[in-house]
């Protein structure tokens, strides 16, 4: 059963110290208006997954100090470079970084998806990053042809279980089944989760299993735990098919990020502007 | 004309490939994919990642990468803060590692489709020591993998702003197959950190031909500019865009 | 590059003698028609994967000799039974059989779509499936816990990368793309598949990927080697959504199709009657 | 009657679950899953597999295992050609491998859901020696693991038509619970052909109250015939179908 909320706050409270929170890129669907309220709220310590690389929403919290460790593919705002919490984090050894490359990340996902403890796939070896992974193995394949070559070594990982996947979507029913379309990456991401905490831009009074044509691209509400209506949730990063970026308010952001005292400047004035309206 | 070198250069060595993909923030190679495409006769199917129209997966963030492993891609592009000799790719950090000096963004998918695309382009424009350097901080994807390691794919050629390298992978070595117009094989030498094989003969990278040139500036440029409409404008104009 | 063909005979021309051919069951997309064309064009020593079950093709293909192996959690007719041809087939010996269970079809045919060479799966374990079937592995999981009581015995099987998948769908677009909406094992198949095969209701001159939500149930002519329209396809068995199974026509087989002799002159009727129409 | 009585056993089972589903072919079990959804006040989650309403996957036929290996799944119903003591099933065949005497249709998900669904509820309506034997001639799925072996799901009882059995999963034996009304402890030990444990007092199986006869033949009977119209006409009649 997933449960309507009518706050933001109601729906951040249900993202615990520590958690292991799996985020989607900032061209996917994310709950930016949410993370807010996760930030005001104060959380600590949170492992966030990059599915696969973060971005501005992964900088946001790491710049309110909510990060304890970060596992991604790559973290990048595209054209605004680096991000810059996350760049002066690094550096200064605040948070524990473990890079890791996209198929690892969305096979991670798959095999909590299929409640295995490890998944194999090609590629990696003798990458350093296989070299500063310790939860990673590399093994002979055991179907390897007789007599094979070198063993055919083969890369195996741990599943990545989230506690939580926190992501934003267009359009929920009133069931609290989730349309996200092509954004495949989501449906892994709530299926390989416990709890998955869910904003739309609407809740449409509707069926949408109903519909043979929406169903194709619905998340059943039995994998969503919450879900929020958050109009404009994904500020500033948009949401594909609704609206752009905000390029003017990413740039602004990056500018006043380089430093600590810039971000909490940043943050502050955002929340007044916000609480004003 | 610069870029359109480069775009030429690139798509010589996409001819009669089946499908192309190209990753994020690479306005050269899409254009490169694209006017190979256009020479197809539309046959080739060319996947820019970063665009809407010009992608056609439904399956979500690890499509990519099943379908190369399906062997389905033909040729991928990767870049490098630092490429090495043996096409070992840095996209990490330089520095140390955790806490490097200099961090870049992340290896992306680079550890896995540099071993499973067949015809990997790496590409990088700046042509400097710093980031052609004789070994790399830090392997996101070697260049090469040990006999018995399952790799049907890896490094092809390297394009730069200066020149064009092949890449022999048995000898794990870069061997200057041309330098871009303008430049000279020691301005090349004297810009690389690492060692590479030069030809007796080493030609012009070949400008492309007026014909090639309005297919860049008509179609390539339209189809282009949904994703890089900066690019377009910087290199074709504004009437292109 | 999707060929669109004009024949179901030239479709049926690119299942060679011998391939692994995977089918998807009865309720989901039955390319019948297509079936007919390969029985008519002789084909032999077929390996055929049911994913996860076989019903009627399999019976029909394995009564017209064209199958060597078949692997299948599962063959049923459903409320009909067990299917007659097969059955025969088995007490005969004339065919070899794979049982398996339908999670490891899934999964094998997951493994392919990885280009990975195998899967682990929980389950099965102790089972005389397992007993029978010396390509499954079982290793001890090389994640478990340290000192792990019993090893944490986990199950590995080889991936199941089939040399083509047929089935029917509803809808191709005039690129070659398919929709086959909530039926998303069509598109594991064809993901995994070295060549996929589809007959379809209708060819519709539209693009049904730049319509996001038509594009959410749509496998990409990328994946797509043939078409060809057979309006009814399916017949018998049915089309979710388009035409329910003709259960006269299937009691009237099953009837037939107890010896050999009733087969064979139940098959010569109906292509006699399809010749004559 | 009987089969109100089976679905009434059945649906005890059921309380308080999160999500239950059902298997194609199972109308018994549809109904006391409904049954019990309509207790709940529609907070179960019920998932018929065969039907196009009351099945709400959308991710292709692997869902079902990936949900149930989520935890997502509480109860599911599995039935044998033939079942033993151990509550071991066989669905594949008797009489030797392959080439059995008499084959069944085979294993379908059982080798996975009977570990991995923490109530599998066996229900077979043929209660005779022939079904019920001391040892399967084929384990499509075992009843019970090895210590060690990764199993949160198993066998939870033994509904037939006849009577109800418990499952001891520490012992691997059943235990009678009740016998159906119109039947004694004597004829079910006498058509089992497998040992079991009677305890001293065996109740009769409860009859389904007025009010759970209504809502069976009300909501439950709507519900059902959907997918399977004929057995609601036999049960309560063409008024309720």
């Amino acid at each position: 059963m997933t449960d309507v909320l009518t706050s933001l706050d109601e729906l951040a409270a249900r993202v615990p110290d520590g958690a292991l929170v799996a985020i989607p890129p900032d061209y996917s669907g994310c709950a930016m208006a949410a993370v807010r309220r996760v930030i005001a709220r104060g959380a600590r310590g949170l492992h966030l997954v990059g599915v696969p690389s973060g971005g501005l929403q992964a900088d946001w919290l790491i710049g309110a100090g909510c990060v304890g460790t970060m596992e991604a593919a790559a973290l990048t705002l595209g054209e605004f470079g680096l991000p810059p919490r996350y760049a002066a984090a690094l550096k200064a050894g605040t948070i524990a970084m473990k890079d890791a490359t996209c198929p690892v990340i969305h096979a991670g996902l798959q095999a909590a998806e299929k409640g295995i403890p490890f998944m194999p796939l090609r590629g990696v070896i003798g990458s350093d990053l296989a070299a500063n992974r310790p939860d990673w193995k590399i093994i002979d394949n055991p179907f390897a042809a007789e007599g094979a070559e070198g063993g055919d070594p083969i890369l195996l990982f741990p599943a990545i279980r989230p506690d939580v996947t926190l992501f934003h979507a267009p359009r929920a029913d009133r069931n609290g089944n989730v349309w996200v379309g092509v954004r495949r990456e989501l449906m892994l991401m709530a299926h390989a989760s416990r709890s998955a905490l869910v904003t739309v831009e609407t809740v449409e009074d509707t069926d949408f299993l109903a519909d043979p044509v929406l169903a194709a691209g619905t998340i059943p509400a039995l994998y969503i735990d919450a879900i929020a209506e958050a109009q404009g949730g994904a500020w500033p990063v948009g949401l594909a098919g609704e609206y752009a970026a905000d390029r003017a308010a990413i740039a602004a952001y990056v500018e006043a990020a380089q430093t600590q005292e810039g971000f909490d400047a940043w943050l502050k004035a955002l929340e007044t502007e916000a609480e004003a309206a | 004309m610069s870029a359109e070198i480069l775009i030429e250069a690139i798509a010589g060595m996409l001819h009669g490939l089946r499908h192309v993909a190209v990753g994020a923030n690479s306005p050269i190679p899409a254009s490169a994919a694209l006017l190979a495409r256009h020479r197809s006769g539309g046959r080739m199917q060319v996947s820019l990642l970063s665009s809407r129209k010009q992608n056609v997966f439904t399956d979500g963030g690890k499509e990519l990468f099943d379908c190369a492993a399906q062997g389905r891609i033909d040729a991928f592009f990767l870049s490098g803060g630092q490429i090495d000799g043996q096409a070992n790719i840095n996209l990490v950090g330089v520095g140390g590692y955790p806490r490097s000096k200099v961090r870049f963004p992340g290896s992306f998918g680079s550890a896995y489709l540099y071993f499973l695309v067949p015809r990997v382009i790496l590409f990088r424009e700046e042509h400097s020591p710093r980031v052609f350097v004789p070994k790399v901080d830090f392997v996101s994807a070697p260049g090469t993998s040990a006999p018995g390691v399952y790799r049907p794919g890896g490094p092809h050629a390297l394009v730069t702003g200066l020149c064009v390298f092949d890449f022999d992978r048995e000898r794990a070595r870069f061997v200057l197959r041309s330098v871009n117009p303008g430049h000279t094989v020691e301005e090349v030498i004297a810009q690389t950190g690492f060692e590479f094989d030069v030809p007796d003969h080493v030609p012009e990278t070949p400008a492309p031909s007026a014909e090639t040139l309005a297919i860049l500036r008509g179609p390539v440029a339209e189809a282009v500019s949904e994703t890089y409409p900066a690019f377009v404008e910087r290199t074709w104009g504004k009437a292109a865009a």
